[in-house]
């Protein structure tokens, strides 16, 4: 079953690991997006992600199948995290089973590239020396001049 | 005859206005384009927000030529950093 | 610390997977491999996997110290496991940490696709009509006629 | 002047032969391809290793012409199948 939420709470990659895994399936994949430690060379000491959160949900979820017709399984689960996170806790999980590993990695990375390219979500970034700004991000396809 | 949307403003648009949502009213027929303009005309600080902004129309993401109806709800995207 | 293992007891995924992770690292990626219910289209029970244990440890640390310089960091554990393996039991667990995520995944089907390649292990398949047969295998590079 | 290899078999090697190691005699400047040629000389089962089989030398993979020095340790490696 196709698994994808927008949460609050800390994400236990093993629970969103859990979801995944079937007999048929050899190949097992998940990823984790972190908090770390720098940006552009700066300190950073902790995010918070905002997000339009009715939408967000119906974006992953659309991303979630898309990626699901590629993995050729129902076996994907995504997980979103928003709200302040600290240096080291998980922003995003993915975990995806297949048969065989291409399809595999193709799908995981094909999540994380569209949710960084269409996901209706922020990242206001805290600096070691107090000051604090929003990320850079993508204008999403479809959408203002592109 | 008029209609009226729902704007919803996020990340730095919401920083910029000092607001998340605003209805506006609008002449029938106006489009995504002709609702920026309106904002913008407004003055500081709305015209600094993008003449041609990323926008969602009732959640969906819509170029600017998309016309709009009454009750929309149109949320100012900016670029997104997910993940 | 890059860390490569051949093993005969059961794989813990969480345990690979915390062998990797820094503050610097932005992603995270856990590989498995997992016993499946078929091959070719019959049904099977098990697998026995066999290996040259001595030339396998030196093989497989070789792989991930390679992998290691695509990954740009020391954050990868791999372990393969060796024996009898019921279906959805894991042979092969595969972590790396990095700051940013496209080496990641290069680095981690790197791992796996030499692993294939050059690794000596065989794999005896048990069929559900009681058969049993040695899976097809790759011819290692720079050996025989190759 | 002879020297003495100690040969390794795995697997379908091993299941083959029905042995999984073996000390075979060679003439000083043997190579592993003269290792092959005298291994299947020796008829059933032996014929049927390949001719020119995968072999490992001390634990890492080598060609047909590598020459073998007294004590060396060459395994058979048929196609692997890790992962």
């Amino acid at each position: 079953m196709i698994h994808s939420r927008i949460v609050r709470n800390p994400i236990a990659p093993s629970e969103v690991l859990a979801r995944v895994g079937h007999p048929e399936d050899g190949a097992v994949l998940l990823f984790l997006g972190v908090v770390r430690d720098h940006a552009d060379g700066r300190s950073v000491t902790g995010m918070r992600y905002e997000c339009y959160e009715e939408m967000a949900e119906e974006v992953l979820a659309e991303i979630a199948g898309e990626a699901a017709l590629r993995l050729g399984t129902d076996r994907l689960a995504v997980v979103h995290r928003v709200g302040e996170l600290a240096i080291g806790e998980t922003s995003v999980a993915i975990a995806v089973s297949s048969p065989h590993r291409g399809e595999g990695y193709d799908a995981s990375r094909f999540v994380i590239e569209e949710i960084k390219k269409r996901l209706p979500v922020w990242k206001h970034e805290h600096y070691a020396d107090g000051a604090s700004a929003w990320v850079e991000g993508t204008v999403p396809p479809g959408t203002g001049g592109a | 005859m008029a209609l009226s949307v729902q704007t919803l403003f996020f990340a730095a648009y919401r920083d910029l206005l000092g607001t998340s949502t605003l209805d506006v009213e609008l002449p029938e027929g106006a489009s995504v384009s002709d609702l920026v303009v309106t904002l913008r005309a407004r003055g500081a600080p709305f015209d600094a927000l993008p003449e041609e902004p990323a926008v969602a129309v009732n959640r969906s993401y819509a170029p600017m030529g998309r016309s709009l109806a009454e009750g929309d709800e149109v949320a100012f995207i900016p670029p997104v950093a997910g993940g």
